[in-house]
């Protein structure tokens, strides 16, 4: 029998098989820009993974994390693009 | 070389008997408990309680009641220790105005994302510090979410660009007006009769913040507390940032022509 | 049968040991920009914990902390004082 | 024979949630398999767009047909489709941004190349 | 609590034990006051996670996982409150750590500035001292 909740629960696994392998890309990149879009990636998948969390354990009020979690690695893009090029943080 | 090894063998010591001490010796491995302790019981069944007017902070939410309700002090003193933090960092940077040069910034696809969503965030920010007592959120993370805003337009557009809306004085102006608002809604109980840092009446004093508004459910003094303090954390953040980012030949100048004047 | 308990508590301790990982380079690497970002994925594995322990309140201060400001810190930190440990200071 | 709309609703959201994680195992076994970084760059958008926007919208589908989650199923399908809208404009910006200092500043190795289009100065 | 889910909860407890270890490490023997800074911060965080790991509670059931400390059905009168009370985790250590975190960050924001005009005055940021 499926139910919508084993489809859930199987998505999550495929999930963190996705999540080892960013993890060895951030470990392995042999440069900075890939080791922050490896790290890009997986975290945008972490704020996925969080709001299927939250509905795996029915619990509506962790969903709110994923908005503030795909907001800031776009931050740490940012700075680490400008620290490349070679300029002030504030320029 | 005996002493060398001498060394690292004592930091190899001490890290891990530290560590030890920090951790496993001092928890065990009873966690998770069964059941949540009776301390955490109380606060969870009083935080919303209108059956109980005199005890409870009439909020749904169990971490901001005890924050700003059950712990009001202890926050308030935490709240003084953050702003230490940042009055010495502003007392370092004395003397030194961040440059009001526009820079040209990063490419255009970047400015025209971060036009669009700055606004959005900002309201993300907004929803996050006045549901504080409601879902979770507070003063505490509205004021990290909207500095992060004001890190993100400096990066993006300039230095300049930022300063040209909030300067120094701006911002030390609104870390001033949070701190003075959390200050008055702690005070004004006490001057119509009550105890600082009340919320709901209790037995001693009837005075007691609105618990509805319109029907809505306000929680008394906890929506001021968040809106307040989420301002106070914001400007703070945010001015010392603008300070620590300021440009290298700016605070170069500052500090030589101090050591002239001391000459 | 996949058990919400096992899910949950499996992600935890998945994200225990990728922080371990990312500790250990972070502290071990002399390239301060290589740390910082291990340091980021150190902190997006801590933020998965606090979920699933349950304390949004935390995830919501903490990953705009962890991860929006204190990497703009340390680099504008890193652009003055030289990226490699042990070097000769930068500008 | 009744039909139950939610229980349809429900299937739809988690039959989009799975077909998102399949589209992140793509990415991430792309971001694994290619060459150079701006190779990677097309495997982070796959996992960026296909593997986290599209099972947000599927939670939002589902949260909303749940009933038994309370009132505040709403709250979570507000909340979810709202950071897939966010994370669907702040992905491929982020990702421009890196790409365009990498490719300036020469951090990243270009080989194996094969059409290079910013050598005849196109400085946008 | 079957013997899986106490496994489990145990490697997330030794995890945080050798975090703690490896950053107070780097706090002691590495000689770049930067990789000092971004050691004790890992050490602050993994302290943070500490309190946390105390607050939570054990799976009721298999299929019911522990609930934030927030009630949600608000019309639902004391009943509510107590089916609230045997589901929730403790909300005092989050309340703890909810301010040690951002006070955290502006003592992080103080040192750096510390260490930028430690910079500006001796060159260096090496704590290696000879003889």
């Amino acid at each position: 029998m499926v139910t919508p909740e084993t489809l859930v629960a199987a998505s999550v696994i495929v999930y963190i098989v996705a999540l080892t392998l960013y993890t060895v890309r951030v470990v392995k990149g042999p440069t900075i820009p890939d080791r922050i879009l490896a790290v890009d990636a997986l975290t945008y998948d972490l704020a996925a993974l969080i709001a299927v969390i939250g509905l795996l354990l029915r619990s509506p009020l962790l969903v709110p994390s994923a908005i503030v979690l795909s907001l800031w690695v776009y931050a740490l893009d940012l700075y680490v693009a400008k620290y490349l090029e070679g300029r002030e943080l504030g320029d | 070389m005996a002493s060398r090894y001498l060394i690292a063998a004592s930091i190899a010591l001490v890290v891990v008997s530290l560590s030890f001490a920090v951790a496993y010796g001092a928890l065990g491995t009873a966690v998770p408990l069964e059941n949540i302790r009776s301390l955490a019981r109380a606060y969870v069944t009083l935080a919303y309680a209108p059956w109980n007017r005199t005890l409870t902070a009439m909020s749904p939410e169990a971490v901001t009641s005890i924050v700003w309700d059950f712990r009001g002090v202890d926050t308030f003193f935490e709240t003084t220790v953050l702003f230490g933090a940042i009055i010495g960092t502003v007392t370092l940077f004395r003397g030194i105005k961040p440059s009001a040069r526009i820079g040209e910034g990063l490419s255009i696809i970047a400015r025209s994302a971060a036009a669009v969503t700055a606004p959005m965030i900002l309201a993300v920010a907004a929803a996050i510090a006045l549901h504080g007592h409601l879902t979770p959120g507070g003063g505490f993370q509205g004021g990290a979410t909207a500095a992060v805003v004001a890190l993100v337009i400096l990066v993006t557009f300039s230095l300049g660009y930022l300063v040209s809306g909030l300067s120094k004085e701006r911002a030390l102006m609104l870390r001033s007006a949070g701190l003075l608002g959390i200050a008055a809604v702690a005070l004004i109980p006490l001057i119509l009769g009550g105890v600082v840092f009340q919320n709901q009446a209790k037995e001693l004093s009837q005075f007691s913040y609105p618990a509805y508004i319109g029907g809505a459910l306000t929680s008394g003094s906890l929506l001021f507390y968040n809106l307040f303090e989420s301002l106070a954390v914001a400007a703070g953040l945010t001015l010392t940032i603008m300070l620590l980012l300021s440009p290298h030949e700016v605070v170069e100048e500052a500090v030589r022509g101090e050591e002239h004047e001391r000459v | 049968m996949i058990e919400p308990v096992n899910v949950a508590l499996g992600l935890a301790a998945l994200s225990a040991v990728l922080s371990v990982i990312a500790t250990y380079l972070a502290v071990s690497d002399r390239d301060l920009l290589r740390a910082l970002i291990f340091s980021a994925l150190q902190s997006t594995a801590y933020a998965i914990i606090f979920l699933v322990l349950m304390a949004p309140d935390i995830v919501l201060v903490y990953v705009p902390v962890a991860v929006g400001i204190y990497p703009a810190v340390v680099l504008a930190l890193i652009k003055r004082v030289g990226r490699f440990e042990g070097g000769e200071g930068g500008e | 024979m009744v039909i139950d709309p939610y229980l349809i609703g429900r299937f739809v959201g988690a039959a989009i949630v799975l077909v998102g994680a399949f589209y992140d195992l793509t990415g991430s076994i792309g971001m694994l398999r290619f060459p150079n970084f701006f190779t990677r760059l097309h495997a982070a958008t796959v996992g960026a767009i296909g593997g986290s926007v599209l099972p947000m919208l599927g939670v939002s589908i589902y949260a909303a047909s749940e009933p038994a989650l309370g009132e505040y199923r709403w709250f979570m399908a507000g909340a979810s489709a709202i950071a897939a809208l966010i994370i669907l404009i702040v992905a491929p910006a982020g990702t421009h941004v890196l790409a365009r200092a990498a490719y300036r500043s020469g951090t990243a190795p270009k080989e194996p190349c094969t059409y290079d289009a910013g050598e005849e100065g196109d400085e946008r | 609590m079957s013997e899986f889910e106490a496994s489990l909860s145990l490697i997330v407890l030794f995890s945080l034990f050798a975090n703690t270890a490896i950053a107070l490490y780097g706090v002691f023997s590495k000689p770049n006051l930067v990789k000092k800074l971004i050691s004790m911060t890992i050490l602050s965080d993994t302290a943070n996670a500490f309190a946390i790991v105390i607050g939570y509670r054990a799976w009721p059931s298999p299929e019911e996982s522990p609930v934030p400390p927030v009630l949600t059905n608000i019309s639902g009168g004391y009943a509510a409150v107590q089916e609230l009370v045997q589901k929730s985790v403790d909300p005092f250590p989050q309340a703890l750590v909810l301010t040690a975190v951002v006070i955290g960050l502006a003592v992080t924001i103080f040192l750096a500035s510390i260490i930028l005009h430690y910079h500006r005055t001796h060159g260096t940021v090496e704590m290696v001292v000879s003889g």
